[in-house]
């Protein structure tokens, strides 16, 4: 290899970060949200008395985390458009661009992982807990809503973040599709100037940039959040 | 014909591209799509809009990747992908291709220092290509044959095999001459490598469209076969292959080769090699 | 009208039968206290009183209104009876002072402010009133079990069920909560009790219940419990825990 | 959907000229799995030492072992695929360098992939595996102190057998991970089931067919061998004890 | 010689200082008792002994033998002294029988056969000689606790600590436990015990000693302490655990 050309990555800065990384910290929020979202519903219908209902989740959830993520990508990114028209009653598949598919998929990915994480946290809050707040009067709802959700939530949150970091790094995958995320936008660059290496070293020092600082975030905050029990 | 009239309905071509398939398809350093099949698709999309009569027509671009291309062509997401994908009988059962519009043959490179002549001196020796390609298949096929005894790696893309035979995991890379010449032209030391002299087979390009699907076909043929027999085609192909191109300002310098010259003059679109030689 | 009146109850936990035919009644401003050994059904009893745990057989009314009927508005009646567990289960994530509003904001709908004026006057009452603005974590057991008495006094109860109050207490801090305990009964309200405390038993308890294996064995006037206990089960309990 | 079925395209001679494409696809299946063991042996063992280093007081080791979760986890696998496989025989002695390099295939690639998975999943089974110790009561460190036994008897005897026990569900999910993370290694030539489904369709172009044999033979894997640690979890239960629900941490 | 000695140990976490200067000593043969409200160092008191916890000053010595000195073979002193834990602390993989001779075989040496015996001897002692092919998990608290017992006296220990033993035990298998302790005392097995239990204290003790935010407050022979605690801390500390 003898000498490395760092100049590319100069060159290709700005295009790095404000394409790249720009997309694949907003597909990371979003896809975080929305799948701790569903997955706290997936969570709640694996917990709940409802056989069908927890059936479903749980086959949902076990065939999403069977799949390898680089088929279940490609499996969204052709299937979203028919699922679209489906749920509109439009008679063609309806046009999803691939930011609108990539964060539908990573959404329904992650949610798997994220309702394994809240379904522990629901299950970690002492079922005297759940009595107290019905002995109150509370219902259902309530009794979620108010007493176990924030609970469960607050114990979770290091783990969700730290899910949320390894979601950022499978952001990356989305370079199959020729999405331009960040590892996406490295490797175009990287290809169309002969210069792989430079270009991978340079994205590991990033992701590792970015995923170990906000890891520290998350210990930082492990410790104040903590609930004083 | 459906896709003239999703096209109509939407308002909108949408054309799949490569993001580093140079001189082809790709992003240039303002990240704006460019490249000889481009250039192509896009007098294909002025003939869509005077057929359809709609000079406002949109145009979106798609980047498709080796596995996207087809199922994005099936779900009528793209309705032309401009690219460098080759045309042959069996991809036809899934998708149409337009008239040919460049012809390449798979060579090797290799560097210089490693002394190999011809395909004999590969014997029992490690080489590359890359994975889903026509050329792979070859290669497999006349390592069999042949009894070469060649260990034969698979690359994720172009640029990847090619650092292997640059960082010395492979002698020789087998690829449609064209990429070579861009990928040597692109490296740090284009002087160590060379490209065999020996063609291997062809290797006919076209951009794909929806196939059965004859509406379409007769505008985009049309306009191809339109465009390939006019003046303005020896222009195109020097600004592509004989000029600097984007992004680092390289000269491929690829004259137009004889069989290019004739499959230009009589568009076809067939997929049998053949008709190439 | 008794106060709660259960008839025939029998539950099961699979083919596992906890309850067996209980039947008893607890009249308004009664102390009942039930003991019994490790897994006898205890702690059952009491939640299938308040409908936190359903049942199988038999009836359960409190204050008239049948628990088990599908039309009984389950959260209104669990708002009426107040309760106090083992392990207090106060809400971690709320101050002192959320915590006792939180029933009486969702479920009675009374105002912030009322509710809280409310929740500190029993908070007042259990010696705690300083404490109003920590969490649950930053008080001892003892007094984290008071908060539950003010929790469940806050939202005007008919009556309370409490199980095995003190038993996660560090033994220095048993009797504040008793102390708390015996005011109440003093003051006429009606309770039942799941205690080992058998000195509280003998101090403010009408009644004591005896249960084993799912059954009440024994259903005696405190007198006559600690005097002559009839069955043979319940003499060895007491000469166990009352020895040493 | 312009698109042309054709099951049958499964049991055609593939490129090679001898096999049937499922042949091949289940070819790529055998390398999936043995790389994924072979990872997995790596991982375990490696994971587990630093697992255990960083519940031990020695202040050192367990910086060093911390430093090595950080590094391995915070790294996407597929850049550090690519470094072990282009990279680092570079920075070797040369001589060194040029035996892996010359490696014939499929060992070229098959040697860093094992690596790179083994190593990246080594991190994860490190955090398993200090989780599990440390939910342990600590008292029973305690204890088997008391009795006199060294740290290492501790460790061997009483602290490991519980905790291994405690993660074997964390354990299972990452094996699954494991299992399909060897996908990632068909960007360093490894022509293993994912790899043999995108050949398979570069070649026919019959995608919907390539992708849902290939996904249908992950979804049969996946279920042995979530039964088989299943059972294996089920055969070494302790009896009465029912152990702190262990938290699984996410991950792929 | 005592069997247990310490001179002026102090220990704290952090900034925190947990024991202040604690003196005392335990002949061969002697019962005591070690009590004091929660967090008063009591654990950490009996912890420092078996160097299950480093201290920073002053100096202890176990049989003559110096706990702090780097040269002592902790192992080796540590499997001398039997130690009981308030959570019994058996090793739930392993059956009753492999909990008795683990430390046996591994630190003492034995044969399997030899620790087997011993072992069954001391589980047959504690009255659970047909438990022993279960798992810990399958007994109940106060079972394992006497099993904890037994494990520890089959090391032979020249001395025996007790950590709260009874503390988390339902009321019922309190006196199971201290069964077993008393009797050990009586043979005159050295021991010193946490606990609460005054009953105990006052039918074996020698002495006993009350502690308070990690200082010695009081050491005084049993009749001493229960007729006429010196300190007031002492006097309000069984006021409050000896009512009701
Ligand atoms: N959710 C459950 N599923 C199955 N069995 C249960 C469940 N909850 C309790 N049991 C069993 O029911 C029996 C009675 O339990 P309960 O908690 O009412 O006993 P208790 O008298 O309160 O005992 P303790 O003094 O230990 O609190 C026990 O044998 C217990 O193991
Ligand atoms: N590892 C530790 N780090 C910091 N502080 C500790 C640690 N262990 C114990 N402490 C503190 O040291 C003090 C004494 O603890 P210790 O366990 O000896 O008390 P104790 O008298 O046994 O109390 P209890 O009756 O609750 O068991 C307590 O205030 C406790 O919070
Ligand atoms: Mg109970
Ligand atoms: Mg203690």
């Amino acid at each position: 290899m003898g000498s490395f050309d760092f100049d590319v990555i100069a060159r290709s800065l700005g295009y790095l970060f404000r394409e790249g990384m720009v997309f694949t910290l907003t597909l990371t929020a979003l896809a975080a949200v929305g799948g701790i979202v569903f997955g706290t519903l997936l969570a709640m219908m694996r917990l709940s008395s409802f056989k069908w209902l927890s059936l479903a989740a749980t086959g949902y959830v076990n065939l999403m985390r069977s799949i390898p993520l680089l088929l279940v990508i490609f499996w969204f990114y052709f299937l979203v458009p028919y699922i679209g028209a489906w749920l509109t009653g439009a008679a063609r598949p309806i046009h999803v661009g691939a930011f609108a598919s990539s964060v539908i998929t990573f959404t329904m990915f992650e949610a798997a992982y994220y309702s394994e994480i809240m379904r522990a946290g629901i299950q970690s809050i002492p079922r005297g807990q759940v009595w107290a707040g019905y002995a109150l009067g509370l219902n259902y709802w309530q009794t979620m809503g108010t007493v176990v959700l924030p609970q469960a939530f607050r114990n979770m949150i290091p783990i969700l973040l730290t899910q949320t970091i390894i979601l950022f790094q499978d952001t990356s995958l989305v370079y199959v599709l020729s999405i331009t995320d960040f590892l996406g936008a490295a490797s175009k660059v990287a290809q169309r100037d002969s210069r792989l290496v430079e270009m991978y070293l340079f994205a590991a020092l990033v992701y590792f940039i970015v995923s170990f600082g906000l890891s520290l975030l998350v210990k930082r905050l492990q410790q104040k959040i903590a609930i004083v029990r | 014909s459906p896709t003239l009239k999703k096209i109509k309905d939407s308002g909108t071509v949408t054309i799949g591209h490569r993001d580093s398939s140079l001189p082809f398809s790709y992003y240039d350093d303002k990240q704006q799509v460019v490249g000889y099949a481009i250039d192509i698709c896009m007098h294909v999309v002025d003939a869509i809009k005077a057929e359809l009569k709609m000079p406002n027509l949109k145009v979106a671009f798609n980047p498709v990747t080796s596995a996207t291309r087809i199922p994005l062509i099936a779900n009528g997401t793209i309705d032309l992908e401009c690219g460098s994908t080759t045309n042959n009988v069996a991809r036809q059962q899934q998708v149409g291709f337009t008239n040919t519009y460049f012809v390449t043959a798979n060579r090797y490179v290799a560097k210089k220092s490693s002394n190999i002549k011809s395909l004999a001196d590969l014997k029992g020796k490690t080489v590359v290509s890359t994975a889903g390609t026509t050329n792979i298949k070859w290669l497999t096929e006349e390592n069999a044959k042949a009894n070469m005894g060649m260990s034969i790696l698979t690359a994720k893309d172009h640029a990847e095999a090619f650092l292997m035979v640059e960082t010395g995991r492979a002698v020789a890379f087998f690829m449609d001459d064209i990429l070579l010449y861009g990928l040597v032209a692109n490296s740090k030391a284009p002087g160590d490598f060379m490209v065999g002299s020996e063609a291997y087979s062809v290797e006919p390009y076209g951009a794909m469209m929806p196939r059965d699907d004859a509406g379409f076909r007769k505008v985009v043929d049309g306009a191809t076969a339109k465009l390939y027999t006019s003046p303005a085609m020896a222009a195109l192909y020097d600004k592509w292959f004989n000029k600097p191109v984007p992004p680092k300002g390289i000269a491929l310098m690829v004259p137009m080769s004889p069989q290019l010259k004739r499959v230009l003059a009589n568009p076809t679109s067939s997929g049998d090699p053949a008709v190439y030689q | 009208m008794a106060m709660i009146e259960l008839k025939d109850v029998s539950k099961w936990y699979g083919s596992f039968q906890v309850l067996n035919g209980c039947t008893t009644s607890v009249e308004k401003g009664e102390v009942i206290v039930v003991c019994g050994p490790s897994g006898s059904g205890k702690s059952t009893l009491i939640k299938v009183v308040n409908a936190l745990e359903p049942f199988q057989k038999g009836t359960i009314h409190v204050d008239g209104i049948s628990v088990s009927d599908p039309k009984t508005d389950l959260p209104k009646l669990r708002s009426r009876v107040g309760m106090v567990f083992q392990h207090f289960e106060l809400f971690p994530h709320l101050t002192i002072t959320e915590n006792l509003t939180l029933g009486q904001i969702k479920v009675l709908k009374r105002s912030e402010e009322e509710a809280k004026t409310r929740g500190l006057k029993y908070l007042d009452r259990v010696g705690l009133i300083e404490q109003k603005d920590k969490f649950p974590g930053q008080l001892s057991g003892g007094q984290q079990q008071r908060v539950a008495i003010a929790r469940a006094l806050s939202m005007d109860p008919i009556c309370m069920l409490f199980d095995e109050p003190t038993s996660a207490l560090d033994p220095e801090m048993i009797n504040e909560v008793l102390d708390v305990m015996v005011g109440l009964a003093k003051e006429g309200m009606t309770m039942m009790v799941v205690t080992h405390e058998m000195g509280f038993a003998r101090k403010v308890a009408n009644r004591v219940i005896f249960m084993d294996r799912g059954q009440i064995v024994e259903d005696a006037s405190k007198d006559d419990f600690f005097g002559k206990p009839r069955s043979e089960r319940a003499q060895q309990f007491l000469a166990k825990i009352l020895h040493n | 959907m312009k698109y042309n079925w054709n099951w049958g395209i499964l049991w055609q001679t593939s490129i090679d000229g001898q096999n049937t494409w499922i042949m091949m696809l289940i070819h790529g299946l055998g390398w999936t799995l043995f790389a994924a063991l072979c990872a997995g042996v790596i991982a375990l063992l490696l994971g587990s030492v630093i697992g255990v280093v960083r519940t031990t007081d020695h202040k050192w080791l367990v910086r060093l072992g911390n430093a090595y979760v950080e590094l391995f986890r915070n790294i996407p696998l597929l850049v550090q695929l690519f470094l072990w496989f282009f990279v680092i025989p570079e920075l070797l002695p040369k001589a060194f360098g040029s035996a892996i390099k010359q490696m014939p295939p499929p060992w070229g690639s098959f040697v860093p992939a094992v690596i790179g998975l083994g190593l990246f999943t080594a991190a994860r089974v490190a955090e398993q595996v200090r989780a599990g110790i440390q939910s342990l009561p600590r008292g029973q460190r305690m204890a088997g102190t008391a009795l006199g036994l060294t740290q290492a008897q501790t460790y061997r005897h009483v602290l490991l057998p519980m905790a291994f026990r405690i993660i074997m569900p964390p354990l299972t999910s990452e094996t699954m991970n494991l299992i399909k993370n060897t996908s990632v290694a068909l960007t360093i030539g490894l022509v293993e089931l994912t790899a043999a489904a995108r050949s398979m369709q570069e070649f026919t172009f019959q995608v919907f067919e390539a992708f849902t044999a290939a996904t249908v033979i992950y979804i049969i894997v996946n279920l042995v061998v979530v039964n088989l640690l299943r059972w294996l979890e089920k055969s070494v239960a302790v009896p009465g004890f029912i152990g702190p629900a262990a938290v699984g941490g996410g991950g792929h």
